[in-house]
């Protein structure tokens, strides 16, 4: 059977490089770079390239970067590190309607804290507009975050607008840029955000290995307490391995982004056409334009995700559903109902994304076999049924 | 995949009794799109037994492997049998379910339930502890939006 | 030239077995562990296989580790996350006055918050004293947390008598077994505690790899906020290649143990034995008998520790110093300063940490090779002009 | 290792001048065991010129070549050429040390100006700006216990 793998959001197979990268650091250079002996004096000099290769592809300097775990503690850190660095000027920020829940969840504890939190609404392509930024900013206003691009739609954010609005004298502006970086151009300085979350894992660069870009002279509270390590901002032994792979993907993600858009952008745009020209009752959600290269997300309606993804398994594909079913809480995407979509249709939300390995084949097997699956699944819905009876009587 | 064992596999590939009963005796259904699970069942009751049973369900792998596993265990039983089926026996059937899935099991006993109750009423058949009493709330852990 | 590794506290060469381990999760099994698809399969069964592997090492479920990036985090999410679910029974924690920064500083934190903190003092041998401990204990004490072993002079706590002391009734008490987890019996039943943090890098697994024990039914807020991994408790896309090689470190250290804490106790006697004897004013540091296997402390009077790792390195000798200059803070290590080792001798701190690759000819090497250096830098050190004046006069 | 240069690696490894200089015309100890480092200079003056410089050191791989390279750019010179030698001419004559080891170079500046007026009062020369005036208190960074 053929194997199509389309969920490159959960996670991206490794380049070869990055794995060719990472080996010896799983061997003999085993060092701590913060020991005085050549063991660590290997281990520091990866460290440190492996930050240079990172500020490359953003655009900042060495550092500037905080290496942490995962996307979701860079989320942390910033949000609340930043917030709480500025508490005694201001409690109140402001984020939008479809952060990811390392936001979302983070905004929650600093309320809990005394922070007020205004929301952002989006519009029905899940667009943040800046006017609707502007007015929820107030002058104790001491941290807006708002995400670089959606993990679950794909739209992407105008977020050197917002900054421009929000000006120099405006409040720290944090982006989580964790599904877009790597993925499309990402650069600090253009964006004029003063801080910046990635994570290797969404470019084909290995988990553990992620960052946090906080520009030169902003204060943060660290989120973790312990040793020296990143200047005392993300102490414990630092993951070299993980963080080698991180900067090594990010030196393979700046040298491949204009092919790899290229090629990306077509093979979506086939899959869009080739899905919403046979799936009936299908629509496409996220902005038509202005989304990540390579993700196609659709609301298919009368059937429920986590059936659709076990069936297109049972053919080999792989894929994403944020309906209900498929999060273990048993809610439907909090991104797809800001945007306006019904609890109904986004109970049947299907998000493919395409990676390095994706090709032509893959898409056309994908638009050959989803709509048998959804045909099968739709025999056996009972909305389906009122609805045909419905449209016949 | 959620963790789901072999039966409930085979049960979601294969579904038994899917459709509809033109002419049903009774009807119940249960859920609601809104909170992803939906199912409605049809009975054909001949001489006080299922004659047969049949289903259409909107949901996840859980939803579809219960309504199949439902319709299988109560399928030729009298109604009083079939009214003794309990979500933990629709769970033990299927070889367990996941601990976030385990409302699936509710809503199929439920939904049988209500089909049974239907046909009750509407054929005027005394059924003391169905006909007499109000049907308990649906199982709201489906649905926390 | 000889190439000897005596830091096995600042990183351990991963075990062949490990390395093997984890090679296929940086190659075709990427998977997401919540992903519902057969990628994601492969994944979370890897997952489920290594908590499972690790609650074993230490004699506790699978469903009470949480998976972690470091011993770091496990310490932070445990101090800061027991003691905050209980602010509201009291506002008081107990802590040792040798545990590791980040026990020390995410105490900070907490006294920054409103709790008060003690800090038990130690014996010469860096030993708390169950009686100590006791004493520090109030009615609105909510956490006690002692570490298991120092790793910084190898000292064995306690632990399961200050349990046993604090009974039932008593507060939860933490322990950070990073240091001893892997290198000695570790039983969180036999130890009576509430929870206990561990890290695979410090027994020959990976970076990236390391968890929290917590007991059923102990309530711990969590560190970072994000999506329901981790059962919500430790959000953010899950390092399934650190954390199989953490699963298998523990299998290798669990089934090695007994044999591996001979080896190493005989050539760590063998070391001191040999330093002691051939390095005049030499002391050791740290309890003469209840200490970890591999650890070898030392402090060497009249210089200094920065420089004689310099020159070890020369000779192909890796150690580790807690001397002032050896730290980023330049501040002599807390925990001799505690054990009542004063300052002056504190800079002539060394720590030779043995390992799974330490043989007799290393301990022979660096018993040769460390009293030459010992000897070249009093030779240009004023305090040992001194001393030798003095004796003479 | 500290990233140390090339030329403090050097010093280090093979320091210059090392010892101490019987019946010193002059000699100046600053810095603190307690701190980690301690080094004393002892001088030899002849026609007002550095004949011989030597020194002990306690302390890290940066104390130790910053005695030896100060040692080597005074050597010779007269007091008042010695006395002009700053700890950022010290440090840079390293090729840089790294910021956290900045103290050091303030360190040997400091022993061999003490030495000079050690020199300078036990001898009875007047050396305006030196011996008429009070040494600055040490260098605190390198002392945070
Ligand atoms: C936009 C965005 N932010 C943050 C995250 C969190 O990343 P992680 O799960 O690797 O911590 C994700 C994950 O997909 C994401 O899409
Ligand atoms: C006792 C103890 N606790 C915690 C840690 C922190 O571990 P990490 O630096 O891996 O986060 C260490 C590190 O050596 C340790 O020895």
């Amino acid at each position: 059977m053929r194997k199509v793998y389309m969920d490159n959001v959960a996670a991206t197979p490794l380049w070869p490089e990055v794995r060719e990268a990472m080996l010896p650091f799983l061997g003999e250079v085993f060092g701590n770079p913060q020991s005085l002996h050549a063991w660590g004096d290997g281990a520091r000099d990866a460290l440190e390239q492996a930050r240079e290769q990172v500020a490359a592809l953003i655009g900042g300097t060495a550092e500037e970067i905080i290496f942490t775990s995962s996307g979701t503690e860079a989320n942390n850190m910033a949000v609340k590190g930043l917030a709480r660095a500025k508490a005694d000027q201001g409690k109140h920020i402001v984020i939008s309607a479809i952060e990811h829940f390392s936001i979302m969840n983070s905004a929650r504890t600093l309320q809990k804290e005394g922070f007020e939190v205004s929301m952002v609404p989006v519009d029905g392509f899940g667009v943040v507009s800046p006017d609707e930024v502007l007015k929820h900013v107030r002058n104790d206003t001491v941290l807006v975050s708002i995400m670089h691009a959606n993990g679950e739609v794909g739209t992407i954010e105008p977020v050197a607008e917002i900054a421009g609005r929000l000006g120099r004298d405006g409040p720290v502006l944090h982006t989580d840029a964790v599904a877009s970086s790597g993925n499309i151009p990402v650069d600090v300085r253009e964006l004029g955000v003063h801080a910046l979350s990635l994570a290797g894992n969404q470019f084909n660069g290995p988990r553990g290995g992620a960052a946090l870009w906080v520009k030169r002279g902003v204060r943060m509270l660290p989120l973790m307490d312990g040793g020296i390590q990143e200047g005392g901002r993300r102490p414990g032994t630092e993951d070299v391995p993980a963080i080698v792979g991180l900067g090594k993907a990010a030196e393979m993600a700046a040298t491949t982004l204009t092919a790899r858009m290229q090629k990306l952008s077509a093979l979506r745009h086939s899959l869009i056409d080739g899905v919403l020209g046979k799936v009936e009752h299908s629509i496409l959600t996220g902005h038509p334009l202005q989304r990540l290269p390579g993700y196609a997300s659709f609301c298919i309606k009368f059937i429920e995700g986590e059936s659709i993804l076990m069936l297109l398994n049972s053919h080999g594909i792989a894929a994403a559903s944020g309906s209900a079913c498929t999060s273990r809480a048993l809610k439907a995407s909090h991104v797809l109902l800001a945007m306006g979509v019904d609890h109904e249709a986004a109970q049947g939300s299907m998000l493919f994304t395409l990676g390095i390995d994706t090709n032509q084949e893959d898409v056309d097997y994908v638009v050959e076999k989803l709509p048998q699956v959804v045909d099968r699944l739709r025999q056996m819905s009972p909305l389906y049924s009122k609805f045909l009876k419905e449209q016949r009587g | 995949m959620p963790v789901y064992s072999e039966k409930v596999m085979q049960h979601f590939m294969n579904p038994h009794n899917v459709g509809e009963i033109e002419n049903a005796d009774g009807v119940g259904e249960i859920g609601n799109p809104v909170c992803g699970d939906m199912m409605t069942f049809y009975i054909k009751v001949k001489d006080n037994r299922l004659e047969d049973v049949k289903y259409k369900t909107f949901g996840c792998g859980a939803a579809i492997a219960v309504s199949s596993i439902v319709s299988d265990m109560v399928k030729g039983k009298t109604l009083e049998e079939a009214l003794t089926v309990t979500p933990a026996m629709v769970a033990k059937e299927l070889e367990g379910l996941p601990k976030n899935k385990l409302h699936c099991s509710n809503l199929g006993a439920q939904a049988l339930r209500k089909a049974i109750k239907n046909y009750a009423l509407s054929h005027k058949v005394d059924m003391p502890g169905l006909t007499d009493t109000e049907e308990p709330e649906e199982d709201e852990h489906a649905c926390e939006t």
